[in-house]
């Protein structure tokens, strides 16, 4: 299960890094090349976006990601094909994201199975509210995939309790309002918002939204089990090309 | 979110985490207003001397005359404050985002009915106001997008995606989920998460309420049929609703863009291209491909063009009680032009699709019969539309010379 | 011709001779119908049916708490059919033509919305319609002549004289005692040979008697000013007529277009340039040079800046009933700007006229007071000169690419 | 007085030839000229137009002849300068035409003085019914002017005998509805409409509007007792020059 994955790597670690890709950005090739740069890395698991037309709470960095991967003809097969490959080759643990929409469309059940097939170990899914995800969070469970479901600075603490009860492997705690690929404060209060976290879950906390460099890192440290690294990874490639993402993300450790 | 806004199977609110309180928030508010026995009073007034409602009720004599059976009645959303009935959602929104202490609204809009709208709502309230717009809606609308700035909004074109109203949504919600605090968002058709559907047809209801009372009073029965165009479903709920329970036909018209056997059109409930999905917040029917990628639409007029449709219309579909029809961009324009040369009005072009649609079925229906037309907006704003689709030279020769005034 | 229409010195019917018996039969015409007790309900109906009166009161609530004194109410003409106060002239005028039996209507027009107006009547009511328009207002009004066209209009050009509004009027004449068996001249403004002062303003005192009484509905007293912008004078006696036999000011606000110390106005009865003269079929004050040749106007509104005004306005400043005021192009926009931004209101810039002096004034009028001002009609028809006058950027942008597709 | 120099003429001719400029166009020396001319081409009299902005009466050719006279300078005092120089040099009746405003901004008293003094013979104001037009006519008759006023064939007959009561020197007949210049039938209609006019009045009868050629002239003769020839002499000047307004006139004797 991917919590005992986590609680096993985090006796060696710190902190655990988590990267963000999107399949089929630029191509699915690419995809390929860019995971296998991060697994070399040593990053600790990576969550692989299935791109979507609606893509309602990311920035304009993954927002065109999305577009592009969608253009270059990337689909839900062509993805799971790459998941496939990935998990085989890596022996880290995959996650997907995507909007409720692309399994939704796929048949819930049916995707949910596609990812057990596949190796995958946990879905992020962020429009999909536990009310909303009642077949969802079912087919999931007896699975046993874990569904990582979302906490944000302005989820009150009943309610983080609530998600807590269905919530697997860890949990998402997004940094600040906004979506993803905005500057986030590394503060007080971000350490205070986590501490909150930690008072409605035994499971090992996320932290993502704008982590960019080392020293965001250190401070999440003894905060967080985990650091998200989404944006920032997707500009280093676009400005130096896949090569350098080896590089940023070890600068990060 | 005990009541989670569905319609059999359609609706829902599938949003953000970071969303959930700022819903709640919402939801309180709309059941706090809508229990409130002032409230509706409150929403009445305003709509009655900032607005112009009643908005009246026009026998179209010449028309009905003309396909010689059952009398057309005309239900005159055009007269509103701005032009359309998008007015009615955003000063109910409005009085709303007034009890919840907010200072900003946000909206999305295709047309630039709803921006425009929205702008003057913010304008009397005194809300800043931020709109989000399609980069080709931007385009094709400018004459809204230029009144919307004069108004004091910050317009702002979306030039991700399809670059039109959904991606406007799309990047409203961002706007949304980063600026809840103090920024309602304003969303301008029944669509979209839980409360919106509810909340939009309840304040678009006032056309129905309106419209069943002036039609009886003036004929001492119903109509037997009702037509209304439909994007999101927001002015078709409207006037649908006065006759729910009345034994009158509701037919509701979809854009067919450049025909229904292409691909360029936007019809998801007259057709069956489209398919369930979740997006943007709901569950309904979306032009969406296998994946569940939403298409690209197309419509002559630019607030029919959505990709999805109000999930209590879905759920009306399903029931059999409300009908769904697809009318094409030509069959639109021959509408247009008739009912501005027979009647002296002229609707928009989204609205001209219920007219089309109403002229095909007047064949059908007993002389004795009336039927009632919704005329959602007025057509000012689609001048350099209609101009177009009439290359009309005396317009081109006017623009040009306008041009070359600038550049020189 | 017993009562020949004067008004103190002013009106009368200077008619070339074979419009004597036509000018005779409307003047019949006219005093039949005004004496059937059932005309007025005909036109109140048609107008609470086609146009949405009584058109609403708006309480300005920002515009009155940034003067901080008077409560400023607004008289909503803007939101009638065809978008201002000319449509009540057109329709009556149109429901004599009906009476009299006749079939074609011909209108001059400044600003187009005369002309729209007309066109919708002709339309509702089944006329030919013809339309004479100065070439210059052709130019800067074309939005309002692609209507009239598609309405069913022919348009025609006036290019003779200063090619505006006093070139029209003459132009329509030319056909009017050309073809005066089918046709009738709708005059568009309280001018003209008698009867025509008389009718238009008894068909505009609608708005007057509305609004007394809604204001009074509403405060439990009269205003203590009214405020309405002068062109030919309609809708100021229209409003005004309301007042007469109260204690309330009444403000007629005329284009000072580029100064009053310029002769780039159309100022006749706030400033001592104009004199007394007859043209046009009536006696009044014109703005002309010693030798009776009218002179050229100016106006940013191009429903201002005719050099005639009608003779009861003449008449009422004389008998000090009416004060008149002038303001300049400068003002105006920002009086628009300002109506706009606080208010989500778009005045047209004629009505913009009326809200400038108003602004001036508040500061001497007691906070316990109100004022009204008439909104004669709404501001969209100008968003080519509201655009120059704030040389819009992406607008003009929007217009060159425009004009390139046209030129592909 | 008019009348009786009219019925004197009448005495040699079948019908009198009445002309019609308007002062100023294309110059008031130019004006001298044609004047000229048509006296030495026979011309019976001559209404000279004062030319106004606004001359609702008057078609296209008389209108622009009207606005091109005031582009040029032309001015009341001009014209009334001119109409001096005229009443000397030539021994036919002239008369004044012109709209209400130039007499009325003049002052009408004053305006009608000036004619009398430069002895012009009356004055035709298309735009001033009798009941308009006390105070202009009573001054007329004061100083021995004719004022001409007109018949329409909209004018019903009591109309025309009221009208004839205030009537000098002869009636103004216009052929048809319409403006100047415009194309007028000579038929049988015409006919009964001038028998019609006949039985108002015991003045002489002026036909005018549309009068082009000879052919118009003789069919009117033993109908009306003047022609009037308005706009065709504008058209001729303007295509061939002042010299051929000779020719023309000549051609319709
Ligand atoms: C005039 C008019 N009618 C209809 C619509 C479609 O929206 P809805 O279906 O929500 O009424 C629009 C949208 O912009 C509109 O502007
Ligand atoms: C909106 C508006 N207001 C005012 C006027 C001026 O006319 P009047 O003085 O007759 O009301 C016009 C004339 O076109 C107009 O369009």
């Amino acid at each position: 299960m991917l919590e005992s994955y986590l609680r096993d790597k985090l006796q060696k670690k710190d902190i655990l890094i988590m990267t963000h890709i999107v399949l089929g950005y630029p191509s699915l090739e690419d995809s390929f090349k860019i995971i296998e740069t991060m697994v070399k890395a040593g990053v600790d698991l990576i969550e692989m976006q299935v791109p979507f037309s609606e893509p309602i709470a990311d920035g304009p960095v993954i927002l065109r990601a999305n577009q592009q991967a969608l253009k270059g003809g990337a689909t839900v097969q062509g993805c799971f094909d790459l998941a496939e490959k990935v998990t085989r080759a890596f022996d880290i643990p995959f996650l997907i994201m995507s909007y409720f929409n692309i399994p939704y469309k796929y048949g819930t059940t049916r995707f949910v199975s596609n990812m057990a097939t596949r190796n995958l170990r946990g879905a992020i899914i962020p429009d999909l509210p536990p009310e909303e995800g009642q077949e969802y969070l079912k087919v999931m469970q007896t699975l046993h995939l874990a569904p990582i479901l979302i906490f944000s600075p302005t989820t009150p603490i009943e309610r983080m309790k609530y998600l807590a009860t269905f919530a697997r492997g860890f949990i998402y705690c997004i940094a600040r309002k906004g979506v993803t690929g905005e500057t986030t404060t590394f503060s007080e209060e971000l350490g205070s918002y986590l501490s909150q976290c930690r008072k409605a879950t035994s499971l090992p906390l996320a932290l993502g939204f704008g982590i960019k460099e080392k020293a965001d890192i250190d401070f999440l440290k003894g905060k967080a089990e985990i650091a998200v690294i989404g944006t920032q990874t997707i500009r280093i490639m676009e400005k130096k090309g896949i090569a350098s993402v080896e590089n940023f993300i070890r600068s990060l450790l | 979110m005990i009541n989670r806004g569905y319609y059999g199977e359609f609706g829902g609110a599938f949003i953000p985490e970071i969303l959930f309180s700022t819903i709640e928030e919402l939801v309180e508010a709309f059941q706090d207003a809508r229990n409130d026995p002032t409230f509706w009073k409150e929403y009445t007034d305003i709509m009655s001397t900032f607005s112009c409602r009643p908005t009246p009720l026009t026998f179209a004599e010449n028309l009905t005359k003309h396909f010689g059976g059952a009398r057309i009645y005309i239900k005159r959303e055009d007269l509103n404050h701005t032009g359309a009935h998008k007015v009615n959602n955003v000063m109910g929104q409005g009085l709303l985002v007034k009890r919840m202490g907010k200072s900003r609204v946000i909206a999305e809009t295709g047309a630039g009915q709803h921006g425009v709208a929205t702008a003057t709502m913010a304008a009397k309230f005194g809300f800043r106001c931020t709109i989000y717009m399609g980069e080709v809606d931007v385009a094709r609308q400018r004459p809204n997008v230029f009144w919307m700035e004069r108004l004091g909004a910050e317009v702002i074109p979306v030039r991700d995606g399809t670059r039109i109203l959904k991606d406007a949504i799309n990047e409203a919600f961002r706007d949304w989920v980063t600026n809840m605090d103090d920024t309602h968002y304003v969303l301008g058709t029944a669509c979209g998460p839980h409360p919106f559907p509810e909340m939009v047809s309840y304040f678009q209801s006032i056309i129905g309420k309106e419209a069943r009372e002036q039609i009886f009073e003036r004929e001492g029965k119903l109509p037997a049929r009702v037509y209304a165009c439909v994007g999101g479903g927001s002015n078709a709920l409207g006037i649908f609703s006065g006759f729910f329970d009345d034994p009158v036909q509701l037919i509701g018209v979809e854009a067919g863009g450049k025909g229904l056997d292409t691909s360029r059109h936007a019809a998801r409930l007259a057709l069956n291209d489209s398919s369930i999905g979740v997006a943007h917040g709901y569950r309904t029917y979306f032009l969406q491909d296998e994946d569940g990628q939403m298409k690209e639409t197309h419509s002559v007029a630019a607030g029919l063009d959505y990709v999805g449709v109000s999930p209590i219309l879905a759920s009306l579909r399903q029931k059999g009680r409300v009908r769904f029809e697809a009318i094409t961009d030509k069959e639109v324009l021959e509408a247009f032009s008739l009912t501005v040369k027979m009647e002296g009005l002229v609707p928009a072009l989204e609205s001209a699709h219920a007219f089309a649609q109403a002229f095909k079925e007047l064949p059908d229906i007993s002389g004795d019969d009336m039927i009632l037309i919704n005329l959602s907006g007025r057509g000012d704003k689609d001048i350099f539309i209609v101009a177009d689709a009439f290359a009309d030279p005396k317009w081109q020769g006017f623009i040009q010379k306008k041009a070359e005034d600038y550049s020189a």
